[in-house]
């Protein structure tokens, strides 16, 4: 029987430890390890985007991330997305075009639209809509998801 | 998840040893977005994952216009289509790269995992044998060299021996007047597993008007990766004209057994193989004299 | 070009804006709680253990092994749910509901579709339930199964269920079928309709089995206390129904059970049946600790309900100036294990957008071994009308009218006598056509291999029960209390009609979402009938605080009530212009005038007011691989008064976006045993941001007399015409007519070259 | 007098009638009238003294709340239709 390991990361800037079985994913120590439960689980399979974090400045889905993978990374997750000055400006403008109904996909939409523009802060509605085919919103019909990641993107 | 143990080794020597000594009781594991959701469902199984992502030498990405591409087997696509220089010299390789699932999944997924796993989906699969890619393979016996086509041998099952382990990738440099593409036919723009894919790269003379040869590749068709040898070696010495280009689509048709599923029929997929047969030459013809 | 207009007719302070949702914060900041993020101390994971045969008889079950594992709290059965020690003669008339609902829950004798629960696990994790279902032996004698609805309404065909005889209107057949129920409406005189026709088309359509697809998986914690007092934390869009359902199959008082709502991720319907709750709650009860499942996407596909397949029969006949003299349906829709498919829904809005004066209805409700069929957004309007409106297409273009103005010639409007016999009251078609057609969407060219499609729909929307309460806290505030289930923004748009009839800032209005035991009953959400029916119940507990208010101040003021007035968030006397009070400034008086003031409501209101939808689709298919891309969409939809027209707009685009899943490449596929093959996100192919363009949405308000502001439901007639509004563009793009859904590449190309042949 | 419309369905205990007028002031009273001019149609309607689970009564064009103690207005239409009930 596998024993469990201990892992040290970078999770939202702060360094932690925590202990984990090597086949418990990086979406469920985040959650029923960490008590983090801003990252979702929608499908376990990678084909719904709901558990996105980003982990060395990319996005990926955490549920096809091992714990024990975390060891030395960097990882941002929802609850780290927003400052104790305020919202983080995808947060904001969520609000404002009406972007999520049921929310469950959101922190994941969030996560991957923040991974884009950090790299291409001027991404259009194409490429916003490309970067987000892997994230499942099943409510808006992703209009005013995407006006809200456009409002953020610097280009006009 | 049934519990394993997991390793993550630091060379590839460790990595062989340990493989070598586990025999079946260990699995590989570059990044896992297959065998991850493989092991979730209980349709593979594995007491020890070996993951290979910490060795240096598989984390390799070099190029130069003599030598060509060595790609480690470790490296995500993203890696791959973020280089400028890589995007430049291989395009096709960059439509691969930048389709395999959404942009999560290729901010993990590898090139040499996505030839290991050996569906007869695989994206990847289908440009690299067209560019003439060869496998850079680790053993407890040394290392020993097999052509991309010659890795799939059956669905989910790979030419690896006990204890070997994919290196990485070779693919030749571009010659001037070359140029590959890869589509794959799927319902939606994204996120799906490829009706039909393939995979042409082609290599004109000088005055860009004739073929000096060619290679197209197929996926989805059969139950490995098709290599059409004789759809893209009739090109060798052809005008390049319409004529030329249906009579490879229908010796790629004819190369290709594929089944009638939930993702197609036979009919729909020998279609779309003569179709994207069609699309993927002409995009590499066009690639080929622009650069 | 606007790409968001709202047609207006009367303008409010509060109702029609646009604020930011209550829930908005915790929902960006990932703090919202929704079901899977309970976390008890102690809290065990079930894993439910489920059939791998469509049909099959359940010989004998043996879980010594499970419960031996390492880890393992508990094993059920069926055996361990009350029905199973209630007999017959006990239940009498009750015992076949509470058989089919307790078997649904848990097969006792016969599994009726893959993924049936015949076994569940209590562990200390999710991963050791999960190794130790393979230890429970089952022996199966697997059935015959039959999986087409139109092959199990044949006689002889596999049956399901040894005593189901179907039900024609209080009439039982003698011998036992497939199809539980037959039902049929007629008006006028089909014959003579049919004969004054210039022309009638009659074709048959099918549909195939979809998922509501939202994202969060199905889950519950159960908590049984040593008092004897259920509790249950879980994702549903009815607490309320949760509470009904699990009273009924643990045989308990409803006060016994507490259920508290969580945020829910998703619904659409498909989240008012609780799969789990019972389940977790016998395994909590047996092991003494809180018990929590949470379903794989696999099993939320295989044994959650989907939508019906349906086959559909459609006869139209016309006059050449596009007056339809007569119409026919059938329709037969799959229910699944058990029956309830919502083929009667169906017949009822079929042809509820048009005025008929002759035309016959049926439905048949069949069971097949699939997973029982649940609602789905608009249930069984969807299917209808993708048949309706495509053979209505099909007809314009024999006579070569704009489908527009054909539709316009022979729209329902108020005193319209539909075929069950209802008359409509003041409705909103004629107006979304008018705004269809006056669209620049419609008015603009078509390009080269592209089409265009239009079609409408109809859903009657429904009232029921609600209740609310309201207290004034004594800075003005009020906390509005509600049972409502939140699942698109009726906080926001619950908490606005609540300030705008107190005359309120928005702000000042803090709603709360409670569990079964702090609220009066309230209806799921669902049906289009929240910001309607809970809506009424929030104007009418705010009008219980104005009362009350101006009691107070005619307290103050040493007056009579009837000396004053409560206008615009002013109480005021009526004749004295120095008596006047701020909403605020009396709220602060409340502490000395006799303690907090509490407004409540529980109405069942009847008047939720019909809601209509036009859609225009624009579409690409590329004739070599028959792929159809949707290159333009507008959605046109009477929403009365949009009460938040941002979440008006998100419901006209989300529904419109399911609809164009629907069309195209949405679908349960099975093998011939009924076995589904495509139980992930990735093989059943929901719609990508990269799949769609914006979709433009214009908002009618034609206000609907049964509600203070005039507002209906607008959650499902969104969904009715995007199939159709696709299949019509596709033919417009490739002269070929799609009669099945979905609309694969693969039925393009098949269309396509069967063309060429004929 | 309230307009009975008989569900197509009934219409052969009715004779072919499809509609109706009668005294009654509520549903109740409508079915028991109905089931005395033609025996045996309440049993198609009602079930342990209730509409049936699969229909619903229908007073004016509004889905009546209280089932078979509904009040039948003077002029009143009523209709015994689809049930479009919970679950959705």
């Amino acid at each position: 029987m596998a024993g469990v390991t201990q892992v040290q990361t970078t999770l939202n800037g702060e360094v932690i430890n925590f202990l984990c079985e090597p086949r418990q994913s990086l979406l469920e120590c985040l959650r029923d390890v960490l008590g983090m439960t801003g990252t979702k689980e929608g499908c376990n399979d990678g084909n719904c985007g709901a558990c996105t974090v980003i982990m060395d400045g990319r996005i990926v889905d955490s549920c096809l991330v091992l714990g024990v993978e975390a060891e030395g990374k960097d990882i941002t997750t929802i609850e780290g997305m927003a400052t104790p000055e305020g919202l983080h400006p995808l947060q904001q403008s969520f609000l404002e075009n009406a972007a999520l109904q049921c929310g469950i996909c959101t922190p994941g939409f969030l996560l991957a639209s923040k991974g884009l523009l950090d790299q291409e802060p001027d991404a259009d509605e194409g490429r916003i809509r490309h970067w987000l085919a892997g994230n499942l919103c099943r409510c808006t019909g992703y209009d005013k998801i995407v006006r809200a990641v456009l409002q953020v993107s610097k280009a006009k | 998840m049934e519990p394993f143990d997991y390793l993550s080794p630091s060379s590839i020597e460790e990595a062989v040893k340990t493989l070598a000594s586990k025999g079946d009781q260990a699995r590989i594991m570059a990044g896992g977005t297959d065998m991850l959701v493989q092991m979730r469902a209980g349709r593979r199984t594995a007491p020890l994952v070996v993951d290979i992502k910490e060795i240096p030498d598989l984390n390799v990405v070099s190029y130069d216009a003599t030598n060509g591409l060595t790609l480690g087997a470790a490296v995500p696509c993203y890696k791959i289509y973020q280089d400028e220089t890589l995007s430049a010299a291989y395009p096709g390789l960059m439509d691969a790269a930048s389709l395999i699932g959404g942009i999560q999944i290729q901010g993990r997924a590898t090139i040499g995992g996505n030839i290991c796993n050996a569906a007869p989906s695989g994206d990847s699969i289908p440009v690299v044998i067209a560019l003439g890619g060869v496998c850079n393979i680790a053993g407890p016996n040394g290392t020993r060299q097999l052509p991309v086509e010659e890795m799939c041998t059956a669905p989910g099952r790979n030419a690896l021996a006990d204890g070997e382990i994919l290196v990485s990738v070779s693919i030749p440099a571009p010659q001037a007047k070359s140029g590959a593409s890869y589509l794959r036919f799927i319902p939606r723009n994204e996120m799906d597993i490829a009706v039909v894919g393939v995979g042409s790269s082609v290599q004109l003379d000088a005055s860009g008007q004739n073929f000096v040869s060619a290679r197209i590749s197929l996926a989805s068709v059969a139950p490995t990766p098709v290599f059409a040898k004789e759809a893209g070696d009739s090109l060798a010495g052809k005008p390049v004209n319409e004529e030329t280009i249906q009579a490879a689509s229908e010796l790629a048709q004819a190369a290709a057994k594929p089944i009638s599923d939930m993702r197609g029929t036979i009919r729909q997929r020998t279609h779309l193989v003569g179709v994207l047969t069609r699309r993927t030459l002409n995009i590499a013809i066009e690639r080929a004299r622009g650069g | 070009m606007t790409s968001n207009q709202v047609l207006s007719e009367v303008e409010y302070n509060v109702v029609g804006t646009r604020p930011v949702r209550p829930d908005g914060v915790d929902k960006v900041t990932g703090r919202a709680r929704y079901g899977d993020d309970t976390n008890l101390t102690g809290t065990l994971q079930a894993k439910v253990l489920r059939s791998p045969h469509p049909h099959a008889r359940v010989k004998s079950i043996d879980t010594s092994k499970a419960e031996a594992f390492p880890g393992v709290r508990a094993v059920i059965t069926a055996k361990d749910l009350p029905f199973a020690s209630l007999s017959k003669e006990e239940l009498g008339g009750d015992y076949t509901a509470l058989k089919f609902a307790t078997d649904h829950m848990m097969a006792s004798d016969k599994v009726l579709f893959k993924g049936h629960p015949i076994a569940a696990i209590a562990a200390v994790n999710g991963h050791v339930a999960q190794s130790a279902m393979d230890l429970i032996e089952v022996e199966y004698e697997v059935l015959e199964s039959v999986v087409d609805v139109r092959e199990a309404m044949k006689p002889g065909a596999a049956l399901l269920h040894e005593d189901l005889r179907t039900n024609d209107m209080g009439e039982t057949a003698d011998t036992p079928s497939n199809i539980s129920t037959h039902m049929s409406y007629a008006t006028g005189d089909l014959e003579k309709g049919f004969a004054e026709a210039d022309l009638v088309m009659e074709k048959e359509y099918t549909t195939a089995t979809v998922h509501q697809g939202y994202i969060e998986p199905h889950n519950t914690t159960a908590f049984w206390n040593s008092d004897g007092q259920l509790n249950l934390w879980t994702s549903t869009q009815g607490s309320f129904q949760v509470r009904a359902t699990v009273s009924n199959i643990l045989r308990l008082p409803v006060s016994q059970i507490k259920v508290t709502p969580m945020e829910i991720g998703g619904g659409f319907g498909g989240k008012i049946t609780a799969y789990l709750d019972a389940i977790c709650a016998v395994l909590s009860k047996k092991t003494g600790s809180p018990v929590k499942a949470i379903m794989t996407r696999t099993e939320v596909f295989e044994a959650s309900g989907p939508a019906p397949a349906s086959w559909m029969r459609v006869k139209i006949g016309v006059k050449n100036n596009g007056k339809i003299t007569a119409v026919e349906t059938e329709m037969a829709m799959d229910a699944g294990a058990y029956p309830g498919s919502p083929v009667m829904q169906a017949i009822v809005c079929a042809f509820a957008c048009y005025d008929v004066e002759n035309g016959k209805v049926d439905g048949y409700d069949v069971v097949v071994n699939k997973p029982k069929s649940a609602a789905y957004r608009a249930p069984g309007a969807p299917q209808a009308a993708f048949a309706v409106e495509s053979l209505i297409d099909e007809i314009c273009g024999e006579l070569k009218i704009d489908p527009i103005d054909f539709r316009l010639l022979n729209a329902a409007k108020e005193g319209t006598r539909r075929i069950e016999g209802l008359v409509a009251k003041r409705i909103g078609l004629v107006e979304c056509l008018e705004a269809a057609r006056d669209h620049d969407h419609y008015k603009s060219k078509l390009e080269n291999g592209t089409g265009r499609g239009v079609a409408c729909g109809y859903w009657p929307n429904r009232g029921f029960q609600s209740s609310v309460v309201m207290t004034v806290n004594y800075d003005g505030v009020v906390s509005l209390i509600m049972g409502s289930v939140d699942i698109g923004g009726t906080r926001a748009s619950i908490a606005q009609q609540t300030a705008e009839t107190l005359g309120i800032a928005y702000e000042d209005v803090k709603p709360t979402v409670v569990d079964t035991d702090s609220i009066g009953y309230t209806f799921i959400t669902g049906g289009s009938r929240t910001a309607f029916a809970t809506g009424i119940a929030a104007i009418s507990a705010a009008e219980d605080v104005k009362e009350q208010m101006i009691s107070r101040a005619a307290k103050i003021w040493d007056t009579s009530e009837d000396d004053i007035e409560f206008v615009a968030g002013m109480i005021s006397h009526k004749s004295d212009e120095e008596l006047r009070l701020s909403f605020k400034d009396l709220a602060r008086q409340t502490a000395t005038t006799g303690g907090s003031i509490t407004g409540r409501s529980s109405v069942d209101p009847s008047g939720e007011g019909n809601g209509h939808a036009v859609h225009i689709a624009d579409v690409s298919v590329d004739q070599e691989t028959g792929k159809t891309d949707v290159t333009r969409f507008t959605a046109i939809q009477d929403a009365g008064k949009a009460v938040h027209p941002s979440y008006v707009e998100g419901q006209m685009q989300g529904g419109a976006v399911q609809g164009i899943g629907w069309a195209l490449n949405e679908e349960y596929f099975f093998d011939d045993t009924g076995k589904m093959l495509n139980s992930s996100f990735l093989d059943y192919r929901m719609p990508t941001s990269l799949d769609l363009p914006m979709i433009d949405t214009v908002i009618v308000e034609v206000a609907n007399p049964g509600h203070p502001y005039g507002v209906r439901g607008v959650g499902e007639a969104a969904i009715c015409p995007p199939m159709a509004a696709v299949a019509n563009a596709v033919t417009s793009a490739t002269g070929n007519r799609m009669r099945s859904l979905p609309i694969t590449p693969g039925k393009i190309l098949e269309a396509g070259w069967d063309s060429v042949k004929s | 007098m309230a307009t009975i419309f008989i569900p197509t369905m009934l219409q052969k205990l009715t004779s072919g009638i499809k509609k109706l007028e009668l005294d009654a002031s509520n549903v109740r009273q409508v079915v028991d009238r109905l089931d005395e001019m033609y025996p045996g149609i309440k049993d198609r309607l009602v079930e342990d003294d209730e509409i049936r689970e699969s229909l619903a009564v229908a007073i004016d064009g509004d889905v009546a709340i209280m089932g078979m103690l509904t009040k039948v207005g003077e002029n009143s239409e009523v209709h015994f239709v689809p049930a479009i009930g919970g679950g959705f």
